[in-house]
């Protein structure tokens, strides 16, 4: 235990604490004649990072509608999507994209004009708020923070407040219940959630997503939280319950609920306007899956990091770009968890919802962080 | 800012008495906040309502206080029409009432036209036949209920495994008829001809093979825990409210009635299956919640599934060659007389009756549609649920809006 | 498209767009959860497994007519529906498309003696893209009039004004 | 019990409201098949059916606890009466009973059974609205299947049907 603390403590202490991220790197390194004005710079750098955050997120839905789409056909004895684009339908959410484009551009009468225009656009903000927060790698990242996981669950709560903007703005009851169901059920899961996330944090001693990774970096980059404290498995099912809830997805999309409420808030919402929406909903999925892996599942690390670093190549491109896949194959992993999932369970109840909120999740969370408290107490003693 | 649409405005205290209880038991009490009851349509284009009805909810937030069912978004004048036209021309008709058991609706109206027609002899294989073929529409027609149940909770997935075997039953059928959905197979005397060689074994090979898919989708969905959670203690009929709103079917025998037409007013060779220990009758006995509730009744239709395979099974070893139609004229004239036939069909007691003046045409043709009268109940039960709790219990009644409105 | 719409001549430009922008239509003709009577299990029948319509990505069945592209009149209209059938089309959002399946959506099929409350066919309130014969349609006979709808729409300029008829395969 | 047990059980219990006994006019023959026999009915005075039903579902040798189907028959144009007829159930003593009203045409009006059974309920709505009978303290009478505003009753034999509905040509 230890040798893992102290090699987790090496591996932080290899990570640059003055951080400097990648854009700011292509900055120094571009020979840019002197005459452009700093501001300038600023601004493009910026604007890069904005293309790549939006890029970031359009790829990420892309390619998980499509992965829905034959992950439920392949559930449900048959094909999905096959033609759009040749192998295996590969191009369908590009053409269902462009067609969205085309669709009318429709405001409901009787709706309320501003908030229903705004709402997609806070949805959608918030979600590349809290996605600038996330690193990719070890040196790509848009903001180096201390207090990642913190602006990321802050920043990821103000969808709550673009969806109920929506259903209230959208002037349908349908779409009222849905908001309504929507502030309730976030309000119940954001307590559960973070304090569950309280157990690696307790474990491992930092916010920082960057550093939270390097250190789970020992055992062969198989140090990862969940096998360094007892209490993060439980801890991470409970994450994990909460953070379904938080995406709206099934067994907890009672949102939108289907069977029940039409389409729930996006009853009115058509076209581009909805897509953000959907856009959104795989965004957070990736976001709520990329997180988990950070904190219980080693985030960028692997054997594969380990193997590397071993050889001496930290601080290469490929390096980063092996982190850069784990923590993207691993984020996957999770958002294909919570398709089979939406897939096989029935929709439970607004008022068991919130009982398993209220009266379950959120008194094991604490009961959790205590254990993984006194846990961490004890090996302190043990290690002195 | 606009607000959603409102009903009158109440005053903000509300007495005492108006404390509500939620379903798990406890009391609620509305004291000093000014709320409004809101009006909410579900319907008649809603994914729950399981085709084109209209219920008009009253609802306190989730919590639904009153509900009126409105039919007649498919109200296609069948009645009128069986007194129009002669009485074989009107047999396609009956498919079409519910037509996902369109071999029970075939078999219902023959019954009621040959009860008229006392010298019509109908012979043992067509009745064998008949059997078979209303038995296995039961379960292609339960297997929809199952499936679109599945999805009135939130299971996408059971829906599809229940059509993939669905298709197979479909499959058979169109090879003793050409027709998918709308078979028109049993006819008056008897069934339209006489199945293609080899089809018997057919049905004995889908008999085996949907034992194990039973299983399979008992434990998906039915056991699912979540299920359970969502549909026991849910949607309460009792014996009495059975009774006096004239429920039939898997909706009486979910409530705990141990009645079942094909046993005790046994028509076909029923009452000779039964003696030989070929289906039994499965009651709802309240296993995960109270009797009557919508598990229960969910449970009374996967066990039927069985049930009506031991049916099958059972005419595949007394089937023998010989005729399946007797003597019937090309134009059918009835004798005067009136009679009322009702017969199991997957949702109930579908009854005809049948009056004739002794010419080409019947004088009234009376459809008793189950899912009309089972419908009925939804004013009384929903009122105290929750909205996703109404939801489920209109898949529960398992109706068929064709045969609702006819 | 707005103002975009047929404001174009025909070029090698416009016409590519006009083929990208249609090949997205075609292939993503989203269904609307509606279904009225027998034809409905048909319906669902294509969308489940043994048929899939979800090969030709028009699986998306949409609960909100506001989502959704295609309404598929799979049934009987009566006159109590039939007005709920108009609204639901114009609540629609262009472009949008309809099929009428079956023989009582395209002239009131077995009921147009003597059913007193049906509708006659459902293009006497709504316009109907393409019309799909049987009682009730097999599947195929279905799928067969998506693909009809799909040649219809590779066939309708977009972007650049409709000179004059398009070859029926341009694709 | 068949059905002339039940009958003479009735006459000797002297309930309200009984009139004759009508066995079935089509030749009764001894066949395993129960179903294939003509019903046979009991004619009610229509003014006293509600005391009739009572007494069939609380006595306990008949103990019809369920109303299966409540409705009507117009035997045809000329004919002066209306049929009312009613088909009950006893679950416990596997016994069915067919009972009849004749109701004049020039007053078709007769009290409703929604009190003893809350199954009449529906079915006398749709007797209401096809026959144009009155169902006297009916707690609904609202139209069940035909549109609020739809003009005659259909099920009558001298119906004439509709040309157009709401602009909506029937032909």
């Amino acid at each position: 235990m230890l040798a893992l603390m102290q090699n987790g403590g090496g591996a932080l202490a290899q990570t640059p604490n003055e951080g400097t991220n990648f854009l700011h790197e292509l900055l120094l390194w571009l020979p840019l004649p002197e005459w452009i004005p700093g501001w300038a710079l600023i601004l493009g750098a910026v604007g890069a990072g904005v293309g790549i955050l939006v890029g970031l997120v359009s790829l990420i839905a892309l390619w998980s509608v499509w992965m829905e789409r034959k992950v439920s056909g392949h559930m449900q004895c048959r094909n999905g999507p096959m033609y759009a684009g040749g192998w295996h339908g590969w191009a369908q959410t590009i053409a269902d994209g462009i067609k969205l484009f085309q669709k009318e551009d429709m405001i409901p009468i009787g709706a309320d004009r501003a908030l229903f225009v705004l709402s997609p656009a806070i949805v959608l903000a918030s979600i590349f708020g809290a996605l600038a927060a996330l690193p990719l790698s070890y040196d790509w990242y848009f903001a180096r923070m201390d207090l990642g996981i913190f602006t990321i669950l802050a920043i990821g709560s103000t969808t709550t407040i673009g969806v109920i903007m929506a259903g209230w703005a959208s002037n349908s009851k349908w779409s009222l219940y849905g908001a309504m169901r929507e502030a309730a059920q976030v309000v119940a899961y954001e307590i559960p959630l973070g304090i569950a996330l309280m157990v690696p944090l307790i474990t491992l001693g930092t916010f920082s997503l960057l550093d939270a990774s390097a250190l789970q970096s020992g055992f062969f980059g198989m140090g990862w939280a969940i096998f360094q404290n007892p209490l993060c498995l439980p801890a991470f099912i409970i994450f994990w319950i909460a953070a379904l809830a938080e995406t709206k997805r099934a067994p907890f999309d009672l949102p939108e609920a289907e069977s029940e409420l039409v389409a729930g808030f996006l009853t009115e919402f058509s076209g581009i306007r909805w897509s953000f929406f959907f856009m959104e909903e795989y965004a957070a999925m990736f976001l709520m899956s990329a997180v988990g892996a950070v904190f219980f599942f080693g985030g960028f690390e692997s054997p594969a990091t380990y193997a590397l670093r071993s050889a001496g190549m930290e601080g290469t491109i490929v390096f980063s770009l092996v982190c850069f896949v784990t923590l993207v194959l691993k984020a996957f992993t999770g958002v294909f968890l919570m398709m089979w999932l939406r897939w096989t369970l029935p929709r439970v109840r607004i008022d068991q919802v919130m009982t398993m909120g209220y009266k379950y999740l959120t008194p094991l969370a604490l009961i959790c962080v205590l254990g993984a408290a006194i846990w961490e107490a004890i090996l302190h003693v043990v290690l002195n | 800012m606009t607000s959603p649409p409102q009903a009158e405005h109440k005053p903000s205290i509300r007495p005492a008495d108006e404390a509500r209880t939620l379903p798990s038991g406890e009391r609620e009490f509305f004291m000093d906040v000014a709320t409004s009851d809101l009006e909410v349509n579900m319907g008649p284009q809603h994914p729950a309502t399981h085709g084109v009805m209209r219920v008009l909810l009253r609802t306190d937030g989730e919590l639904v206080t009153g509900a009126q069912p409105h039919l007649g978004y498919l109200h296609r004048c069948a009645e009128k029409i069986g007194e129009s036209v002669e009485w074989l021309q009107y047999l396609p008709y009956t498919d079409r009432y519910d037509y996902l058991s369109a071999m029970n609706n075939n078999l219902s109206y023959s019954l009621a036209v040959e009860a008229l027609m006392p010298e019509l002899e109908i012979p043992r294989r067509g009745t064998m036949i008949r059997m078979i073929c209303a038995e296995l529409n039961r379960i292609a027609s339960h297997l929809v209920a199952f499936g679109t149940y599945g999805l009135d909770i939130g299971a996408f997935t059971p829906f599809f495994y229940a059509f993939r075997e669905r298709e197979w039953i479909q499959a058979l059928f169109e090879k003793i008829c050409g027709a998918r959905l709308t078979y028109s197979y049993i006819r008056i005397g008897g069934v339209f001809n006489d199945t293609p060689p080899g089809w018997l074994q057919e049905v004995a090979d889908f008999c085996d093979v949907f034992e194990e898919k039973w299983q399979e989708y008992y434990d998906l969905l039915i056991e699912n825990h979540i299920f359970v959670q969502r549909t026991a203690n849910v949607g309460v009929i009792s014996e009495e409210m059975a009774y006096d709103f004239g429920l039939t079917g898997p909706m009486l025998r979910g409530s705990g009635v141990d009645f079942d037409l094909r046993r005790d007013m046994p028509y076909l060779e029923y009452g000779e299956a039964h003696d030989a220990g070929a289906f039994k009758v499965p009651i709802g006995t309240g296993e995960k919640g109270t009797v009557g509730d919508c598990w229960d009744r969910t449970q009374v239709r996967m066990v039927e599934m069985m049930e009506s395979l031991g049916l099958v099974r059972w005419c595949l070893e007394q089937i023998e060659p010989g005729p399946v139609i007797g003597d019937v004229p090309r134009v059918i004239k009835v004798p005067p007389g009136e009679a009322y036939v009702g017969i199991e069909n997957p949702r109930g007691e579908l009854g005809h009756y049948m009056h004739s003046d002794g010419g080409k045409i019947a004088t009234r043709c009376r459809v008793r549609a189950p899912s009309f009268v089972n419908l009925a109940v939804l004013e009384d039960l929903m009122p105290g649920t929750l909205l996703a709790d109404s939801v489920a219990i209109i898949g529960s009644t398992d109706i068929v809006i064709g045969e609702t409105d006819r | 498209m707005g103002i975009l719409e047929e404001a174009f001549e025909e070029n090698v430009l416009t016409t590519r767009v006009d083929w990208l922008l249609n090949w997205a239509k075609l292939n993503s003709i989203w269904p609307m959860t509606f279904g009225l009577a027998c034809c409905a299990i048909e319906m669902m029948a294509v969308g489940a497994a043994h048929h899939d319509i979800d090969r030709f990505g028009a699986g998306a069945f949409r609960a909100t007519p506001r989502q959704a592209d295609l309404m598929i009149v799979a049934g009987t209209v009566n006159f109590k529906m039939g007005e709920r059938v108009k609204r639901l089309y114009e609540q629609m959002a262009s472009p949008k498309y309809v099929i009428a399946m079956g023989a009582c959506a395209t002239g009131g099929g077995p009921y147009f003696k003597y059913g007193y409350t049906v509708m006659k066919g459902v293009d006497r309130i709504i316009p109907v893209d393409v019309y799909i014969a049987g009682c009730p349609p097999r599947p195929e006979a279905l799928l067969e009039g998506l693909m009809t709808l799909q040649d219809k729409i590779r066939r309708t300029p977009v972007i650049r004004k409709p000179a004059r008829l398009q070859p029926a395969d341009e694709a | 019990m068949d059905f002339q047990a039940i009958a003479d059980h009735l006459s000797v219990a002297q309930v309200p409201g009984l009139l004759s006994v009508e066995l079935p006019r089509s030749p009764d023959k001894e066949t395993k098949d129960k179903g294939r026999s003509g019903l046979p009915y009991l004619c009610v005075e229509p003014s006293r059916i509600v005391e009739f039903l009572t007494f069939c579902r609380d006595d306990d040798a008949l103990g019809f606890e369920v109303l299966v189907d409540l409705t009507a028959s117009d035997p045809s144009a000329d004919d002066e009466n209306l049929w009312i007829l009613i088909q009950l159930l006893s679950v416990r003593h596997r016994q069915r009973l067919g009972i009849k009203c004749l109701l004049p045409k020039s007053a078709l009006s007769m009290p409703s059974s929604t009190k003893v059974y809350r199954a009449a309920q529906w079915h006398e709505r749709e007797c209401m609205e096809m026959y144009g009978v009155t169902f006297e303290d009916h707690p609904d009478p609202r139209n069940m299947l035909l549109p609020d505003d739809w003009v005659g009753y259909p099920m009558r034999k001298d119906y004439e049907f509709p040309k157009e509905y709401h602009g909506i040509s029937c032909e």
